[in-house]
């Protein structure tokens, strides 16, 4: 059953130096607020899964936080690199960064099988290309039916699984709405969970019978973060800030720059500063 | 006729590769300003599919990332992505696809994943994300890449997604059933490939551009159809859509810096 | 793109001698106007793929109209036997019924994997049990990375899907809510299919962003039967008549019975009918 | 105390056995009314689960199938059948499932496919449905069935789903990690798989039943725990909110007729 703590407790009490943890949200949702705690609290040698690193496990990894990245697509969408990221794989700095590269397929799908308690997932992906050549983690399985060759990838369970939600209720569900991305699988595949939400409500009320929800005996901790998912964006409460996105690629090109904007907007703040930066993306919300 | 740039050439020359029966998967950038001006023009039924999980996704402005809340707002629906992967890709229901990449080959296999070795690269670039599975379910390919030496390489450093393989027999070999790249849309001109060999000729150039040129920005000995036309300039009300679609989006996503 | 035709013509036109037919709903949402249909045309040597036979099935079989079940679970839900079902597995009448039984998880599995163009769906299952000993098309795969056995099974992909849903809008597209099933998934794994609806409207308006939606494009044909469901039922339309469900173990029991009830209620009715036992049941409905 | 039928009394023993913490998969009939019981009594939070994907139902009155309206309307939300047995089934979320049978044996194992041979059966049963992986995938399994000599039977006709298997021995040797059938609960007591050899065995005998009485409705030298007890009789409290509760579903099921 989820209990309710503040960010600082929940990271203090779920993640451990050298976890494999996942923080998901495809675009939407980023849970950012936690990873600047995870930043804050010093965490080490982490294995850091996620879909698309983005932003936020290019602060990390810039930060010192991870030793392996399990990732399919390593850019800042729609801008460039991730400078950070890149300089870790190029030049090991700031510490060299092992990496594990799948396709966005075959990770939804080892998402999937890790939330549904298979070993690994089958799907029909990585035909003619390179990626299996480079990463044993992709390997094949003959379907008994037909004959066809289909790719295998492990299952992905997690220590810890951490994102992003709009709302929880008292008892502890959570709500989520828009694009849901591999958010419930992640949950339900980790070992144990941090869910940050944008508030914290009676009751749900009045939804869609299908809506997703996640209950609360499947959640380690909800921690309410209002604006948690800034520079990301919660469908229905803020924009997502594409120009922060844009920005991020000047500070985060050199070292210097980079360890400085850190110190000034992570290191230095806490948690309750998103909140503003989410207020400042609300009137453009809808 | 108004003026225009080789990049708007390359776009509406991709846009009306798209009819408007397609279901086409949408990449960022360039793909997703073709396929939104295939919809504002002559394609206004074309269904566009986001690999965040939106089907049928009617955007006003074009999406900075691959999950803008608009995509998402002006959606029929959005569902998981472990369900877009699996039922709708993999499914089958994709009719186009749309890849980009650092380099490409004359069989239009498509490099994203590094420059130089794979263990010690030259360049990390992002990587495949849905490339590698896109080349292969969805019903045929359109590739957009603006052409120089450096990207129209003899061979590729790594192989992110297959186009038509090796020695363009690979997709039959390994009983790939789709089609794979059918056009490749650049600044200069519009490839196909060549019945037979599947080696990505040029079938025609666009306006202003000559044969040398396009020669000189390929990295392979560039063959040209026997029949190569003159790309069709963009048309006024195509260039305006275009230009609009581009400045509604610079607002979108600057009015908040 | 879907079109919209009458309940005949959309039988007449997707529906043949041979075929296999998947009629789905999991106990909510049964396509039973679109099976009285089947029955009047007379459709034979049909496989019938479904994971409850149901009454839906326990009529077709007795009419005769299939040669082979795929299933697996075949009573009246909470009331005992389907009494036509027994009688063409135990005695071979009308005539004689083969049959293919699965799990529950299987067979979910199996749709899944018709929707995700897979050749076959792989569970961890039947461990222990005794219907692979009977089922050939219950077979093992062994994950790559653990040497885990686990059951593999064939995807369903029938000729012709059919479901009820609640509604669709003028374009076609599909939107159903509550216990949603399988039905997308039979939808999506056909090569043809036909969805009955409560109502067509104009546009689905005011809604979940993550509304269970069936776009026009992924739809054979669309027909609009008002209680098309009856007797099981459609949430935010009318309640499933748990008192004909108990009442039909007296119907079918009898083999004459059950065919003047056939005579009566199906041959010599239309599609028109289930809009009158709909009513019947409104005043009950939330 | 009121007086109480044999019924009544299974369905309360079972009730009993299920925690306040409990994640429970529920089957239609016996297993819901049982399930329910425990949930209006000393079990509050506990989850109910149905098949059909409702998830954390709260029904007033008991479905008479697996996926009657109540059960979605009172529900957490619902998901998908696919998600059910993939995420919530087989993802090992479940802490107990419900089971009963036409067959069972002294391992519980479990029969409802047929009786007779498979190919030509004597009687032609539902099936399992979700038995054979609810009976591995939940933490552990509760079974409700009324004791006779053609149920308790010494050899199954069909295996549908797991119990302890042939031996008692088989989950271990098949590499399953949860526990299994754990209790049984009939219309004259409550067996315990005994430690070690996991046969069912007579824990506590309801009141004004006979060990005779218990033996001659088990078609298997039925044996007694060392220190067999005698069940609680039904208190007051549950009988009268297991009668509101069927008298409400009579009601609600009838009504419409």
């Amino acid at each position: 059953m989820s209990r309710v703590l503040s960010l600082a407790e929940a990271v203090e009490q779920h993640v451990r130096d050298g976890d494999t943890v996942a923080m998901e949200g495809f675009t939407h949702l980023i849970p950012h607020a936690a990873a600047h705690e995870v930043i804050r609290q010093g965490r080490k040698r982490l294995t850091l899964v996620r879909m698309t690193p983005d932003l936020i496990y290019d602060q990390m990894i810039g930060m010192g936080c991870a030793e392996k990245a399990v990732f399919s697509w390593g850019g800042n969408p729609g801008v460039g690199s991730l400078h950070r990221f890149r300089d870790a794989v190029e030049n090991g700095w700031p510490h060299p960064l092992a990496i594990e590269e799948h396709s966005h397929a075959a990770m939804a799908n080892a998402y999937d099988a890790g939330a549904a308690g298979l070993p690994c997932a089958v799907l029909r992906g990585y035909v003619g290309a390179d990626l299996p050549k480079v990463n044993s983690n992709i390997r094949s399985i003959v379907c008994p039916f037909t004959g066809e060759k289909l790719a295998a990838v492990p299952a992905i369970r997690p220590d810890v699984g951490i994102v992003h939600a709009q709302k929880a209720d008292r008892a502890g569900n959570v709500m989520l709405e828009g694009i849901v991305g591999v958010q419930k699988e992640v949950v339900l595949a980790s070992k144990r969970s941090i869910v940050t939400v944008e508030e914290i409500v009676d009751e749900f009320g009045q939804r869609s019978p299908n809506a997703v929800i996640l209950p609360a005996w499947t959640i380690g901790c909800v921690v309410k973060v209002p604006g948690g998912a800034y520079p990301s964006y919660a469908f229905g409460y803020y924009k997502r800030d594409n120009a922060f996105y844009k920005a991020w690629d000047a500070i985060a090109k050199d070292r210097d720059g980079f360890r400085a904007w850190m110190k000034a907007n992570v290191l230095d703040q806490g948690p309750e500063v998103f909140a503003a930066h989410a207020r400042k993306m609300l009137q453009a919300a809808e | 006729m108004a003026d225009y740039t080789p990049n708007e050439m390359m776009t509406v020359a991709a846009a009306r590769a798209l009819r408007n029966e397609d279901v086409c998967f949408v990449g960022i950038g360039m793909p997703s300003a073709a396929a939104n001006l295939a919809r504002l023009t002559h394609a206004p039924d074309i269904v566009l599919i986001y690999e965040s999980g939106t089907l049928g996704t009617k955007p006003t402005v074009l999406p900075l990332s691959i999950g803008d809340g608009e995509l998402c707002e002006t959606a029929l629906t959005t569902v998981p992505v472990p369900e877009m992967f699996r039922y709708w890709l993999q499914g089958g229901r994709i009719t186009v696809g749309f890849l980009g990449g650092a380099q490409i080959d004359k069989f239009a296999n498509l490099n994203t994943t590094v420059v130089g070795a794979y263990d010690k690269p030259k360049v990390r670039l992002p990587g495949g994300g849905g490339a590698p599975e896109i080349a292969t379910s969805c019903g045929e390919i359109f590739i957009i890449m603006a052409q120089s030496k450096r990207a129209f390489v003899p061979k590729l450093d790594f192989v992110t997604s297959l186009g038509h393989g090796e020695d363009g027999q690979t997709r039959a070999r390994l009983g790939v059933k789709t089609k794979g790249p059918t056009r490749l849309m650049t600044d200069l001109a519009v490839f196909q490939p060549e019945p037979g060999s599947n080696e990505m000729i040029v079938a025609s150039i666009h306006p202003g551009v000559t044969r040398e040129q396009v020669s000189e920005a390929t990295g392979w000995p560039v063959r040209f159809a026997a029949n190569v036309t003159e790309t069709l300039a963009p048309t006024a009300k195509e260039l305006e859509t275009l230009r609009d679609l581009h400045a509604r989006t610079r607002r979108a996503h600057g009015e908040a810096a």
